[in-house]
Parts: C-alpha cells; sequence; structure tokens
C-alpha cells in the first residue's frame, strides 16, 4: 500500500506543481513532498508493507535500497534547490519544480513496480521528465545536450523495451506464473526459454546500459552531465543510473535465476572493463570539472556491472556501491555547483584556489575526492574493497589487478584536477574575501558528506540484512 | 589500554581546541599541553607492553564486511607507538614555534591536524583487523597531504603533495589486493584470522608478501619507491618533515614487520630481496644526498638511506627465520626496529635544526649559508649531535643500532647454509657510513662552520625556546642510548623475537644484551679517553702562548668568503666516483662549478612513464568527437557485437 | 711475564714506538733513494720542538678546530684498545667490536675533517673532501677484509679474528688470507695517507690530503695530531703483522718482540712503497684503493664459497 | 480477420522501403503515419475474437501513430521551415539495398528463432510478424544513422519503436491492455519532446541538421 501511496504522493505533488502559479508554493510543494517521501520510505524500514495492485508494486530489498537513495538525494536536491532558484533568476519555477516531483514519480515507479513493462515506463518516464530540467539554461549548448541525451536514451530505452517483450515471449503461457511480474518469472525462472530469455537480456544489456551510460554507450553522459544545472546532474547521476541499474539488476537476477550464469557474468565483466579503461582515459587531462565527474560516473557504472558479474561478495559490494556512489555523486555535483555559481564556469581552469573563496565548498570538494576514490573511511572504500575481494574468491584475479590498476590512474586525474581546484593558484575574478556560503546550497551536501562517511565505518543492522538479502536476489553473498 | 584511549582522546581534544580557538596564544599553550600529557600516558602504557611483554586488546563491534573490529597492543607496535607518540609530541611543540615565524597562513588548522596525524598513526600501529587499520592508513595518509599542503600557496607545495598523494594511494591500492588476497577464504577479517589460512607456502601467500613490498614499500620510501619523499619532505614545515621523516615512513616498516608476523617465516626469495633493496636504498640514499644542495631535501634522502639500513636489519631477520636461524632473526628484526627508534630520533632532530636554520636565514640553499655556529650554538650543538648520531659514530645511538645490524651480518657470515653471503652486507653498510661521513660533514661544515656565504646568513640569530628545547631533548636522548645501550636494545629485541614467532633461546638473548653491557663500556672508555686528552691538551696548551690570526691562505693574502669550499665541490670527488649513478648534472666553468641532482626515479622513469599514458589517453579521446550519429553507431555497434557473442554462446 | 699484563704492555710499547714507524718509514726511503736522510727518531724530535712552540689559531675557527687533536687523540687510542697488539688478546674486546674500532676511527676523521672546514680555507675545504672521499671507500675495502677474517675465523671480535683461531686457519685457507692481508696493506697506505695516495713530504698543497687539512694547526696542537696519526698508522700496523703472521701461540716475550718487529717492517714496507713508486693522480686514486678492495674481496669470496 | 494480416504486414514491409526510399521529408512522414495505420489495424487483426480491448488498442495505435505524431512532425517542419530533402549521408539507392539486405537478415534470423508457443498470432501466418518486426526495427536504426536531419531521426525512432511495436503484437493479451497504453504514452511524449527540440534547435541555429551540433566535445 505505501508503495501506491509513495507513487501517488510524488505525481499528485508534480501535478499540483505544475497548476501553482506561484514560486513560492511551488517551492513548498517541492519541500512538504520530499519530507513526505523520505517519511513514508523510513517507515518502509520498519518492516515488509503489502503490496499493491494485486502484486504489481511492492517494495523488495534491492528496490528498498535504491528507493532510499532517491529519496534521501531528493531531499539534499530539493534544499539546494530553494539556494539555486535564488542565486539563478527563477526562470521556469513551474516547469523546474514540476518535472522535479515528476521524476521523483518516475524514479519510485522504477523502484517499487514489480512487474518489467511497468518498471520498463517508470525507466522511459525518467527520461522524459529529466529533458527538460536538461534543457534549464536554454542555450545551444543545453539544447545540443539535451538533443543527444534524448536520442540516445530513446534507442537504449527502445532496446529495453524489446527485452522486455523478449522475456514475455521465453515466458511460457501454460504455467501458472504471472506474466512479467518479478518474483514469478524469479521463482520459475527454470522454465524459461533460455534462447529467448539470452536474447532478452542481450536487449537489455544494451537498453539499461545506455540509461546507466555504460561505456560505449555513454557517450551522452558528459556532456549531459556538464551543460545541465548541478543539481539536475546530482539527480542523474545519484538517482537516474541507480534506477537503470536497479532494471539491470532486475534483469540479471532473473538470468542467474534461470543459470544462465556463464551466459551473463563475461558479458558484464566485459562491460565493466571497458568502462573503466573509457572512464580512465578520458579522465586523464580532462579540463571540465563537471564532465570530469560524469566520467567518473561511468567509471563507476562500470564498477557496479563488474561486481555484478564477479558474484559472491562482489555482487554484495555492487549493491553497497549504488548507495555510497548515488550519495557521493550527489554530493560532489551539488558542490561543484556552489564552485560554478561562484565562477560561472565549470572549467578547472576558472575553478582553481576556491579555498579562499568558498571555504566550505572546497573542503567538501577535497572530502569528495577522497570517497569518489574509494579511499578509507568513506563508504565507496567498504563496496570498492567488497568488489575487489569478491573478485579475489571468485578467482577473477587479473581483473582484480586490472581494476586495480585502473583505479590507482584514475586517482592522479581526479586528485589532480581537484586539489588543484582546492588549493590551486588563485584566478581572477573570484572574490577573495570569503563570503557566507549560503545555508541553502551547502547543507545538503554536507549531510550527504556525512552519510558517505558514516557508512564507511558503521553500517546500521537492518541495511546490512537488506543488502545481504538483494545480494541473494543476485546470487551474492555478503562477505 | 584506556591509557592509551585517553592519550589519544586528549591528542583529539588538542586538535578540537586549535579549530575551536582558531589559534592564539592560549589555544597553542593548552594545545602543547594536551598533546605531551596524551604522548605521556600512551608511552607509559606502550612501555609497560614492552617491560612485560603483555599484549592489550580490545574489540569494537562492528556490522561492516569482515566482522568486528580488533585493536591492540602488543611489544611490536609498543615500539612504534613510543617512536610515535615521542617525536610526535615533540615536533607538535617545535611547530608551534616554527609557525610563528609566518604571518602569511593561519597556523591553527596545520596544528590540529598535526595532533590528528599523530593519533592516526596511533591507530595505524594499534589496527588488528583490515577496517580499522586501512582506516587509520588513509586518515594517515590524507593527514600527512594536509600538513605537506600548509604552505599550498608555493606551486612547491602543491606539487609536491600531488606527487606524494599519488604515490601512497597507489600504496593503498596495493594493501587492497593484499588484505583480498588474505581475506579470500574467510568472513572474519581480523588479523588472527587472516593469519591461518596464510602461513604455509602457497599462491597467495607470495603475492601477499610482493604486495606488502609494494603497498608498504611506497609509504616506506625505499629505492625506487622513494620519489614522492624529497619533494614531500621540502615543501613541508620542519616539524612535519620530522613527524613525516621519523614516524611516516616507518609504518611502512612497521607494515612489514606486521605481515611477516601474520604469514610466518617468510621464504628465502623475499629476505633475499628485502635485503637487496635495503642495500641499494642505503648506498643510492647516502649517495643522492650527497649531490643535494637543499637542507631538507638531503635529509629526505638520508632518510631513504637510513630505511635501507633498516630493511638490512629485517632482510636479515627474515633471512635467519627463514633458514632457520631464530635467534639471529630476533636479532636482526630487532635492529631493524631499533634502527627505526634511533632513527625517528636523530632525524627529526635534525629536521629541527634544518628547520631552525631555514627560519633563521630564510634560506635552505647550502650554498647561501656557513659560519653559523657562532649565531646559533645550541642549534648547531644539536645539530652536530644529530650528524655523528646518524653517520653512526659512537658514542651515539646510531651507533648502537648498526653495530647490531653489523654483528648480525658477521654472525649470519658463520652460519653454514647460504645465509652465510649476507656477510657481504657489512661492506655495503661500511660504505655507507663512509658517504654519510662524507655528506654530513658537508653539511655541518658548510652551514655551521666556515664563514657566511651570504648576507641571509648573518641575519641568523638563535631561535627562540620553542625550537630549542625539543630539539635538547631528543639530543640528549640519542647521547643516552648511545651511552647506555643495554636497556634499549633490551626491549627492541624483546619486539623482534615477537615478530619471529619462534621463540627465542634466552642464552642467545643474555649473550646480545651482554655484548650491550659492552658496548656501553666502551662508550664510558671512550668518553673517558676524551676527558683525559683534553686534560692533557689543557696542560699543554696552558704552557704555550697562544695568538690569533688569519686562516693561513698558503701564500695567497686575499681570501674571501667565496672562496671557501662550496658544498658542490666538496660533493664532487665521491659523486665523480659513482658516475651516472650519483643523479647529479655538473657545469664545471673556468671560474664556476655548480651541480645540480635530479631524482633518477622521478624524473627519469616515472615522469617519462606517465607522459606515455597521457599520450594514449589523448589517443583515445577522438572517440568523443561530438557528433550524435557517430554515438548512435557505437550504440547499434555494441548491439551487434553482444548479439554476435548472444549467436556464438547461444548454442551451448 | 703475567698473561693478564702482555696486551696492556703491548699498547704502552706500541704509544711509545708509534713515532718511530714514520721515521723509518723515511729513513728507508731516503736509503733506497740514495739519501742519508733524517734520522728514524725524527718525529719523537718534531713532536718534542711542536710541544713548546706557541699556538696560532685561525679567526674564524671555533670549538671543532680546538677540540681536533683532542678527540683524534682520545679515539685513535680508545680505538688501539681494541686490538689484538700482543697477538693473542686486545684490552678490551666484544662482539662485534670491530665495527666499534672502524668508527671510532671514523670519528677521529669526522673531527678532523671539521675543524678543517671550521678554517673557511679553501685548501683545507679541498682536503676534507679528499679525505672523505677516500675514507669512505677504504671502509668499504676494510670491512671486505674484517668480514673475511670473520667467516674464516667464526669470531665476531677483532682480537677472536687475528687472535688463536687465525693461525689455525693459515693451515687451511692460506692463499685467501694472504689475499686479504695483501689488500689489507694497500688499504693501510690509503687510511694513513700514505704513498702512493697521498705524500706527506710533497709541499705543495694543491696535492695534498691529510697534511693539508692540518695545515692550520700549530704547537701542540700540530703535534698531538701528528702523534695520533702515527698511532693510526703503528696500531694498523700491529693489526697487518698479526692477520699476515699470527703468533698467538708464542710465549708472551716472543710476542712482544713480535709486535716491535711487525712495526718496523711495516715502517720498512712503507718505505720500499714511497721510493718505489709516485704518488698517484687524484683521479687514479679509487682505482687504487679497488685494487686493494677487489684483493680482498676476491678472498673473502674464495672463503665463502 | 486473418487472411488479412500477410497482406498488412508485406505493406509494412513496402513502407520501410518507401522511407528508406524518399527524397522528399513529407513523404518520409507520409509513409510513416500509414505505417502506424497499418499496425493499428494489425493489431486488432491479429487477435480473434475481437475484443474490447484490441479494438482500443488498435484505436489508440492509429490515434497516435498515424495521426497524432505526424501531424505534429509535420507542424514542426513547417514552423522550423525545414528544406524538403532528407539529405542522407548514403545514397538512395545505398540506404534501398541496405534495406534490402536488412529484411534477409531478418527473415534468416527469424528463422533460427525458436518456434513461438503455439496459440499465439505471431507464427501461426507463416511467422511473417517476427522477421517483419526485425525488419522495421532495423530500418529504424539504418535511418537513425544514415540522415543527418535531426527529424529525420526522429522519424528512424519511431520506425524503431514501430518494429518493437510489432513483436509486441505476438504477446498481445499477455501484456496487460494498461502496460500497452502507457508504452502507447510514453513513445508519444517521447516523440513530443524530440519535435519540441527539434523546433528549438531551428530556432537556435536556423536549420535543423543535427551536423551542427558537434559543439559539446573532448579537445
Amino acid at each position: 500500500m505505501l508503495a501506491l501511496l509513495l507513487l501517488l504522493l510524488s505525481a499528485g505533488g508534480a501535478a499540483l506543481a505544475f497548476a501553482l502559479t506561484k514560486p513560492g508554493p511551488r517551492l513548498l510543494v517541492l519541500g512538504v513532498v520530499s519530507v513526505a517521501h523520505l517519511s513514508i520510505v523510513g517507515v518502509l524500514w520498519r518492516g515488509p508493507s503489502a503490496s499493491a495492485l494485486n502484486g504489481w508494486l511492492a517494495v523488495d530489498s534491492l528496490g528498498l535500497v535504491i528507493l532510499t537513495l532517491v529519496s534521501v538525494l531528493f531531499a539534499a536536491v530539493v534544499t539546494y534547490a530553494v539556494g539555486f532558484l535564488r542565486e539563478e533568476s527563477p526562470r521556469g519555477g513551474r516547469w523546474f519544480a514540476g518535472c522535479l516531483l515528476g521524476f521523483l514519480a518516475a524514479t519510485t515507479l522504477v523502484c517499487v513496480s514489480q512487474h518489467l513493462a511497468l518498471l520498463w515506463v517508470g525507466m522511459e518516464t525518467t527520461t522524459l521528465t529529466i529533458a527538460p530540467l536538461v534543457y534549464h539554461r536554454h542555450d545551444r549548448r543545453s539544447l545540443e545536450a539535451v538533443w543527444k541525451y534524448l536520442m540516445l536514451s530513446s534507442l537504449g530505452i527502445a532496446f529495453a523495451l524489446l527485452a522486455v517483450f523478449l522475456v514475455a515471449t521465453a515466458q511460457p503461457v501454460s504455467s501458472g506464473s504471472r506474466p512479467l511480474m518479478f518474483h514469478d518469472l524469479l521463482t520459475n525462472a527454470r522454465q524459461l526459454d533460455r534462447q529467448w530469455l539470452r536474447a532478452a537480456y542481450v536487449f537489455a544489456l544494451t537498453g539499461f546500459g545506455t540509461k546507466m551510460g555504460l561505456a560505449p554507450l555513454h557517450s551522452w553522459k558528459p556532456d549531459t552531465y556538464g551543460e545541465a544545472p548541478s543539481l539536475v546532474s546530482a539527480l542523474m547521476s545519484g538517482a537516474l543510473t541507480s534506477c537503470a541499474f536497479l532494471g539491470l539488476a532486475r534483469f540479471t537476477a532473473i538470468v542467474f535465476a534461470a543459470g544462465l550464469d556463464d551466459f551473463a557474468r563475461p558479458l558484464l565483466i566485459a562491460f565493466g572493463l571497458v568502462s573503466l579503461v573509457v572512464a580512465t582515459a578520458f579522465i586523464i587531462g580532462q579540463s571540465d570539472l563537471k564532465r570530469l565527474l560524469a566520467y567518473s560516473s561511468v567509471e563507476h557504472m562500470g564498477l557496479l556491472v563488474l561486481g555484478l558479474g564477479i558474484g559472491g561478495a562482489g555482487a554484495f559490494g555492487s549493491i553497497l556501491h549504488v548507495l555510497n556512489n548515488g550519495v557521493a555523486k550527489g554530493m560532489l555535483f551539488l558542490t561543484t555547483g556552489n564552485m560554478v555559481l561562484a565562477t560561472g564556469s565549470s572549467a578547472a581552469a576558472d575553478l582553481r584556489g576556491l579555498l579562499r573563496a568558498r571555504p566550505v565548498s572546497a573542503a567538501l570538494l577535497l572530502v569528495g575526492l577522497f570517497a569518489v576514490t574509494g579511499s578509507p573511511p568513506f563508504g565507496l572504500f567498504v563496496s570498492e574493497f567488497a568488489i575487489v575481494s569478491g573478485a579475489v574468491r571468485e578467482h577473477h584475479v587479473w581483473v582484480a589487478v586490472a581494476l586495480l590498476t585502473l583505479l590507482s590512474v584514475i586517482f592522479v586525474g581526479i586528485g589532480g584536477m581537484l586539489l588543484g581546484v582546492v588549493f590551486g593558484a588563485r584566478t581572477a575574478g573570484v572574490d577573495e574575501n570569503p563570503e557566507r556560503e549560503s545555508a541553502w546550497l551547502v547543507a545538503g551536501p554536507l549531510a550527504l558528506a556525512a552519510i558517505v562517511l558514516v557508512l564507511g565505518v558503521y553500517i546500521p543492522g537492518p541495511l546490512r540484512l537488506t543488502l545481504a538479502d538483494a545480494a541473494r536476489l543476485l546470487g551474492g553473498s555478503a562477505p | 589500554m584506556t591509557l592509551l584511549w585517553i592519550g589519544l582522546g586528549s591528542l583529539v581534544l588538542a586538535a578540537a581546541v586549535q579549530l575551536a580557538l582558531r589559534g592564539g596564544g592560549r589555544a597553542d599553550r593548552l594545545f602543547a599541553i594536551l598533546v605531551l600529557a596524551g604522548a605521556a600516558l600512551g608511552i607509559a602504557t606502550a612501555i609497560g607492553v614492552l617491560r612485560d611483554g603483555t599484549t592489550l586488546t580490545a574489540t569494537i563491534p562492528s556490522m561492516l564486511p569482515g566482522g568486528n573490529w580488533a585493536l591492540g597492543l602488543d611489544p611490536l607496535s609498543a615500539a612504534f607507538l613510543i617512536a610515535i607518540l615521542g617525536v610526535g609530541a615533540l615536533s607538535a611543540t617545535y611547530g608551534i614555534g616554527y609557525m610563528r615565524y609566518d604571518e602569511e597562513i593561519a597556523p591553527w588548522p596545520s596544528h590540529a591536524f598535526f595532533a590528528l596525524e599523530v593519533a592516526a598513526l596511533s591507530l595505524v600501529v594499534c589496527a588488528r583487523s583490515v577496517m580499522p587499520f586501512m582506516g587509520a592508513w588513509e586518515l594517515m595518509a590524507i593527514g600527512s597531504l594536509l600538513l605537506i599542503l600548509t604552505e599550498y600557496r608555493h606551486a612547491e607545495a602543491r606539487r609536491a603533495g600531488f606527487i606524494y598523494i599519488v604515490a601512497t594511494h597507489v600504496g593503498t591500492l596495493a594493501l587492497f589486493a593484499l588484505f583480498a588476497t588474505l581475506a579470500r577464504n574467510t568472513g572474519d577479517w581480523t588479523f588472527g584470522a587472516l593469519a591461518q589460512g596464510t602461513r604455509e607456502p602457497s599462491a597467495a601467500r607470495t603475492a601477499v608478501l610482493a604486495l606488502a613490498l609494494l603497498g608498504f614499500g611506497v609509504k616506506a620510501g625505499f629505492v625506487p619507491l622513494h620519489f614522492w619523499l624529497p619533494p614531500a619532505h621540502a615543501a613541508a614545515p620542519s616539524h612535519v618533515s620530522a613527524l613525516m621523516s621519523g614516524v611516516v615512513i616507518k609504518i611502512g616498516i612497521y607494515g612489514l614487520l606486521r605481515v611477516v608476523w601474520l604469514v610466518g617465516a617468510p621464504p628465502p626469495w623475499w629476505g633475499w630481496t628485502v635485503f637487496a633493496i635495503g642495500t641499494f636504498s642505503a648506498i643510492f640514499g647516502v649517495l643522492w644526498a650527497l649531490a643535494q644542495h637543499d637542507v631538507k631535501r638531503l635529509l629526505a634522502y638520508h632518510s631513504v638511506e637510513n630505511i635501507g639500513i633498516i630493511l638490512m636489519g629485517l632482510g636479515l631477520g627474515a633471512l635467519a627465520s627463514a633458514y632457520g636461524h631464530p635467534a639471529l632473526a630476533a636479532i636482526g628484526y630487532g635492529a631493524a626496529v631499533l634502527h627505526t627508534m634511533n632513527h625517528a630520533l636523530f632525524k627529526s632532530l635534525l629536521f629541527f635544526c634544518a628547520g631552525a636554520v631555514y627560519r633563521e636565514a630564510r634560506t635552505r640553499d647550502l650554498e647561501l649559508l656557513g659560519g653559523l655556529a657562532r649565531r646559533m650554538p645550541v642549534i648547531w650543538l644539536a645539530f652536530a649531535i644529530g650528524a655523528a648520531a646518524i653517520v653512526g659514530l659512537p658514542p651515539f645511538n646510531g651507533f648502537v643500532s648498526e653495530w647490531l645490524v653489523y654483528r648480525g651480518l658477521l654472525q649470519a657470515g658463520q652460519s653454514a647454509d647460504t645465509l652465510r653471503l649476507a656477510v657481504l652486507g657489512t661492506p655495503a653498510l661500511a660504505l655507507v657510513g663512509g658517504l654519510a661521513l662524507a655528506c654530513f660533514a658537508k653539511v655541518a661544515g658548510v652551514v655551521f662552520l666556515g664563514t657566511s656565504r651570504s648576507p641571509r646568513a648573518d641575519q641568523a640569530r638563535e631561535p627562540s625556546a620553542l625550537l630549542r628545547l625539543p630539539a635538547i631533548v631528543i639530543a640528549s636522548v640519542c647521547v643516552a642510548i648511545g651511552v647506555a645501550p643495554p636497556f634499549v636494545i633490551g626491549v627492541m629485541l624483546r619486539a623482534g623475537g615477537f615478530v619471529e614467532s619462534v621463540a627465542v633461546d634466552p642464552g642467545s638473548a643474555a649473550d646480545v644484551s651482554r655484548s650491550a653491557w659492552q658496548v656501553a663500556a666502551f662508550a664510558l672508555v671512550l668518553l673517558v679517553a676524551i676527558g683525559v686528552a683534553a686534560f692533557l691538551m689543557h696542560r699543554l696548551r696552558v704552557r704555550v702562548s697562544r695568538r690569533v690570526s688569519d686562516t693561513w691562505g698558503c701564500g695567497y693574502a686575499a681570501a674571501t668568503p667565496r672562496m671557501q669550499y662550496t658544498a658542490s665541490s666538496f660533493a664532487a670527488p665521491l659523486l665523480d666516483v659513482f658516475g651516472a649513478a650519483s643523479g647529479v648534472r655538473t657545469h664545471r666553468g673556468p671560474t664556476v662549478f655548480h651541480s645540480e641532482p635530479f631524482d633518477l626515479a622521478l624524473d627519469r622513469a616515472i615522469a617519462p612513464a606517465w607522459a606515455s599514458v597521457r599520450r594514449v589517453a589523448m589517443r583515445l579521446r577522438r572517440l568523443q568527437q561530438g557528433r550524435l550519429r557517430t554515438y548512435l553507431v557505437y550504440a547499434v555497434a555494441t548491439l551487434t557485437v553482444l548479439l554476435g557473442y548472444l549467436v556464438v554462446r547461444g548454442g551451448a | 711475564m703475567p698473561e693478564r699484563a702482555t696486551p696492556v704492555l703491548a699498547l704502552i710499547l706500541t704509544l711509545l714506538l708509534a713515532p718511530l714507524v714514520p721515521g723509518v718509514a723515511a729513513r728507508t726511503r731516503a736509503v733506497l733513494t740514495g739519501r742519508r736522510g733524517s734520522p728514524i727518531w725524527q718525529l719523537y724530535a718534531d713532536l718534542w720542538k711542536l710541544f713548546r712552540r706557541g699556538i696560532v689559531y685561525a679567526r674564524v675557527t671555533t670549538i671543532p678546530f680546538r677540540l681536533v687533536p683532542v678527540v683524534a687523540l682520545a679515539a685513535i687510542v680508545a680505538a688501539s684498545l681494541l686490538v689484538p697488539l700482543d697477538g693473542r688478546t686486545s684490552v678490551f674486546a666484544f662482539p662485534g667490536d670491530v665495527v666499534a674500532f672502524v668508527y671510532t676511527l671514523a670519528l677521529a676523521r669526522f673531527v678532523l675533517v671539521l675543524g678543517a672546514l671550521d678554517t673557511g680555507s679553501s685548501f683545507e675545504g679541498m682536503g676534507a673532501s679528499r679525505e672523505v672521499t677516500f675514507a669512505a671507500l677504504v671502509e668499504f675495502a676494510l670491512f671486505l677484509c674484517f668480514a673475511a677474517l670473520s667467516v674464516v675465523t667464526h669470531q665476531l671480535s677483532l682480537s677472536g679474528m687475528a687472535g688463536v683461531t687465525l693461525a689455525d686457519r693459515w693451515m687451511t685457507a692460506a692463499p685467501a688470507l694472504s689475499l686479504v692481508a695483501a689488500g689489507l696493506f694497500i688499504l693501510l697506505l690509503a687510511e694513513c695517507s700514505r704513498s702512493p695516495v697521498d705524500d706527506p713530504t710533497t709541499h705543495l698543497e694543491l696535492t695534498m690530503i691529510h697534511e693539508v687539512m692540518i695545515l692550520d694547526h700549530s704547537g701542540p696542537d700540530l703535534g698531538v695530531i701528528l702523534y695520533a696519526s702515527a698511532v693510526r698508522l703503528s696500531v694498523l700496523a700491529a693489526l697487518l703483522g698479526r692477520i699476515a703472521w699470527p703468533v698467538a701461540k708464542l710465549a708472551p716475550a716472543l710476542r712482544l718482540a713480535a709486535l716491535v718487529a711487525a712495526l718496523v717492517l711495516v715502517g720498512v714496507l712503507v718505505g720500499i712503497v714511497e721510493a718505489s713508486m709516485a704518488r698517484l693522480k687524484l683521479a687514479k686514486v679509487p682505482l687504487y684503493i679497488a685494487g686493494g678492495a677487489a684483493l680482498s674481496a676476491f678472498g673473502l669470496v674464495l672463503l665463502l664459497r | 480477420m486473418r487472411p488479412l494480416i500477410e497482406p498488412i504486414l508485406l505493406a509494412v514491409a513496402l513502407t520501410n522501403f518507401a522511407v528508406l526510399g524518399t527524397s522528399r521529408m513529407t513523404a518520409c512522414v507520409r509513409m510513416l503515419a500509414m505505417q502506424g495505420a497499418l499496425l493499428g489495424v494489425l493489431s486488432i487483426a491479429v487477435e480473434r475474437p475481437l475484443s474490447v480491448h484490441s479494438i482500443a488498442l488498435g484505436a489508440g495505435t492509429v490515434a497516435v501513430k498515424a495521426l497524432g505524431l505526424p501531424w505534429f512532425l509535420r507542424w514542426a517542419m513547417r514552423e522550423a521551415a525545414v528544406r524538403r530533402e532528407v539529405e542522407p549521408v548514403i545514397g538512395y539507392m545505398a540506404s534501398l539495398l541496405l534495406g534490402a539486405l536488412v529484411v534477409g537478415v531478418s527473415f534468416a534470423v527469424a528463422s533460427r528463432l525458436p518456434g513461438m508457443v503455439p496459440g499465439q498470432g505471431g507464427s501461426a501466418p507463416g511467422g511473417l510478424l517476427v522477421p517483419i518486426a526485425l525488419a522495421t526495427l532495423l530500418s529504424g536504426l539504418l535511418v537513425l544513422i544514415t540522415r543527418s536531419k535531426a527529424i529525420t531521426q526522429v522519424v528512424g525512432y519511431l520506425m524503431l519503436e514501430n518494429g518493437i511495436y510489432l513483436f509486441g503484437l505476438t504477446l498481445v493479451g499477455r501484456i496487460s491492455f494498461l502496460v500497452e497504453i502507457g508504452v502507447l504514452l510514453d513513445v508519444f511524449v517521447a516523440v513530443f519532446i524530440m519535435g519540441i527540440v527539434v523546433f528549438h534547435i531551428n530556432r537556435e541555429f536556423d536549420s535543423i541538421s543535427a551536423e551542427n551540433l558537434v559543439e559539446l566535445r573532448e579537445a
């Protein structure tokens, strides 16, 4: 029931936001909805809730993890949006709030839908709701970005739809299992037609891979993240990609359950490594901070599928990593947003030496550097380490070696830029005397930073259990 | 254990004080008190552990992968803890005075980071399971980065910090692999549990030992992984250099010892590798030090040298236990730990003095200094003691540990098996000693003796007590250990024996400690002899006339300070002997002789390698030309490839 | 004669006869080059003269300069305590005292070099630079010898290495030991800066090593320094003698006689070398030391194989 | 209405060729509309007995694919004053040949596919549905990557969607009506937004050739 409630809440909020004409109330709606969303999700953690629409909507462990991530990120983004809309002229505040809430609805739908086609609908809707936000600046560059994003992800999502149909085809009519229901598919996976299922998986991988931004399907990422307002980039890199991963994870779970591991795992590992390599190549000598973060997102998507492909502790690691990466990325993009607001540019050259002008944001950026590169004691260390140890346990030693090598090179790239931005020689244009950074603009990132730090040293019991259960769905286990 | 926690707590509190009060005299006083008190508590605990040979443990429940967190304090970590807290606290106090010279930057953040860094270091040696170890490890790394970046306005510092953090992160990733390998078949990541699967030979064990060399080697900074060390030590404030050179790099040594403790007697190949690395680092470290003109870079290279000596001891220990000589193994490990301790002492002392010179004369360039002995006698005395100690001259602490290493090597030479080849280390060690003597004769002579080579040197005065006292304290400890080694040697052998899990038979231990007493006796004899000689000399001198005049110029009248022997020319003959390996580019002109050093690893290997990596990456960037149709083609191509895979694997 | 006393007697003897060795060397050289030369007691006379001369201190000099004679003498004497001058035992011995021996001599050198740099004179700086350069190489080679001795005798202390056991080892490992002894002699020349490494009798400062370092010392200071280096020469000479010709098994009196003989013989050898070969170009000296090192290294390898 | 199926499918295939072959944008869009109509009829035809559900679906399809979107695209073209030529990157002849190749491939692949579960629309009439679906899909891809104008790329995307939709017809009755409507709606909105973007692109760069959109790139 709660799942349906979440859906209605966010969708209704979106409608309301579109209806409202004054910016003030719109912000209020944003705030109220996000708080309500967060609290309902909190309730979900208290125990399993009844499914809605005869089982089409339900919250399982996998969905709950992502849902929580989405909800938290959204809350952070909303607080940020208040400050953002103040700084920027509140152009299209209506579209802005409406699409934000629409996006929340779409992602929620993805997380709670147990019906693959419904999940697909949610997935497509995320694209459609985020596109206007990407175009928020209404200039040539953002136009180009949104165009590329639309075409590429529509293509991908089309493939995903085909994948859904193929799964339905693979499902025998005679069997009592309801069509395209995740858990029915899981339980009767052995009865599925393996040939059709393989085909389905190939298309699912391409489709959701495009949405996740796995190389070489990632081309839209740097442009979109680079041009979209930072808080939109935060949502995309934190929530959207995670939902895409959820979709892929559901298909993967079915395929594993059907005993097609030996078919699927190599694909996942290959995708992961390719993404890591490409990300590495583009991170080195990157000159734009937001594009850098986009490629880092490619890297982490690669890590996710890698962990999935490795299985065992790796699967556990990659589910935990979704959480960590989402939070860290959101935090980094919001922080970057502050930098961009300060200088009006996201080119590293223009951002150098902001420690004086924007101390809090600069410090956050430094934290982000170590968080996003998987350094202890941040959450990403735990998950990445789980993935690495999974690789060693499952006898993918060379994968581990390659992974660590690439990670070290990536660190050089990211570290080089971020240290330059934080400590580098001051650039003209930035006012030297530190002005008080608006609380709205730093509260969100600060909270996210705190979360990613806590996740590095302490995992609450329920979370641990949920993660373990989710890992079990994906044929993995807690290390 | 509680005492230790309280101690660390007061370190954190000290940091909090600085952050809360944003510096100022009151904050500094409180800071110093808290740090010193905390260190005292910790050291007291550690000494207790070393004396009784007991092991304290504690456990923190955790839901993270790897289960509960284990912490503990055993003789090995106790030995390091003493060095960490002792040097750390003194450096912190020194730092207060040191930072006051620079009005540009607010010192309080760096003071806070310093206290936290010391706490993190202590945690590293107390961690007994993967998660807390890695956490403390990286906190330490990040802390030292922030400390190196204290003067981040100088490009030099930024570059140094970047090189450092990259190097250390690569090391951290190696540790990822190391622990992942150790934890490959257990969910319990406490060191005790990890050890189980890895004590008997296996591919995993080999991997672990190799990874330890990489992961901890970067931190220890032996050749060729030393490249981050000189820039970092040069760019950081002197008290930070003291901490890093005295303690932080030693954590690498600690890691190696801890791994040996984990996996048991290592195979011969590992022992020989460590031994060889140690020998090379010792020789080249001191050789490259000889080529430097920047006091702090020079000292940094000497850290490489001493890490080499420590590794020779460590390697000897590993070899001895590999070939089954537990007693000798204990000596080797003990020597390593003891020299670690000694180096922590005299190296931080030397950095204190170098820092005082730098602050007073506002330059680190040897060629601009000179004649400071008359201007800052206390610092000069401290430096002289430090120099004699690092060169290994009796009766100072450096001699004691080097003597122990030599003794072990000679003893190895008498064994019947391959181990006896280790005796070849003695001449190498002697060469190192000779080169070190040359190098410190150069520094002491050029900086403190003769006449000043630039006006900068003339403005130098004796620094404030905050800078002098820590130096005096450490100097006196150096002398104390040198004169009365038995006490320290005893406990160090206990630490060493702890690493070598096989029980050391009391006979040999007693033998060693007896000879330790004899070393003490000899030191005493030497001191007495000096006393007597001084007395005789005095008697001779008072009986004759004495007058003061100019230095004899060999018939050449107008001698000027510029005619003094420069550091470059002093080192030239030795560097010539070693030719290309000496890592120095020399310019010989009719009137000028100048040499500029470069780092063989950083400037000749790593930088070019990185450049080529970049080139490859740049080539790959052409994939992203901005044309949507190309991207669509990528997508379709990917799909096609996957479909191909489907066709191939589909049948199966 | 009581056994316990011989080491002390030997030490006293060495300290008394030390100035003789350079004299013997100089005299031998003179004779071989067809001159009458100065009497072998010359150094005693010089010292006596110097002790009553006045002292001139350079204006720039500080404590190190004053300390040179004190520490040099003390260190060298202390080092000589570790050497089995009487051919069997030393006054003071402990495992690894060989390290103490070398490093105590190094202490003397350190102070000497600092004293030289204290004067700020480019000549003395030059001398110091050369001194440390060659000393570093010599120490390396010296330890090749000591390692060899320790391996062959299974002893950790000098008195053990050059003591009783060595005599028997000469039966078994003569070739290696003779190589080591030869190497040691070459190193002795370098260590004590005699020809062909350095020529104490030359008058061109630019070519000097040891002598140029003590240019500014005068009066008693200079005397003590000269005496100290004479002691160092004779101690090494005695050590060389004991290694080349172990007399540990003989009666105490004979051993003392052997000590005197060793001092004189080495003095003569030094003289012969100085007479027969010219001082090497400074650039060649490392090669020369390397030669000595090679000999002892070869010996060591023979023993280790 | 079974006999209708095969001719309709063939007609769909022909529309694919038409889109590939024609040089005039308006013609392209007209062909697309026709294809949409055919799909609508087909979605009614494949299922028997005739049901409200299928009729509604068919009607929706026709409304969206045959009327709504084409009209909208024409509007966009008119507003954007698009030059009438398609401006393919490869010649029309080549496109046609590729199209033929595509059809061949589709039939080859389809013949390999494991037979549909009996009692389903797809395979009954000589299994023409699956190959044509594939052919349409691939032709859509072809248009996507060989046409340079933004609007033609939209056309390509729509063909792709049609292909998938055709495939979906094999599952009529198994995927619930709600979902199908949702899918339809999504596609509609997607194309709607694309149209708007195309319109904006034209306003910004007075030409909708996507070749101008290469400002965002690496080095």
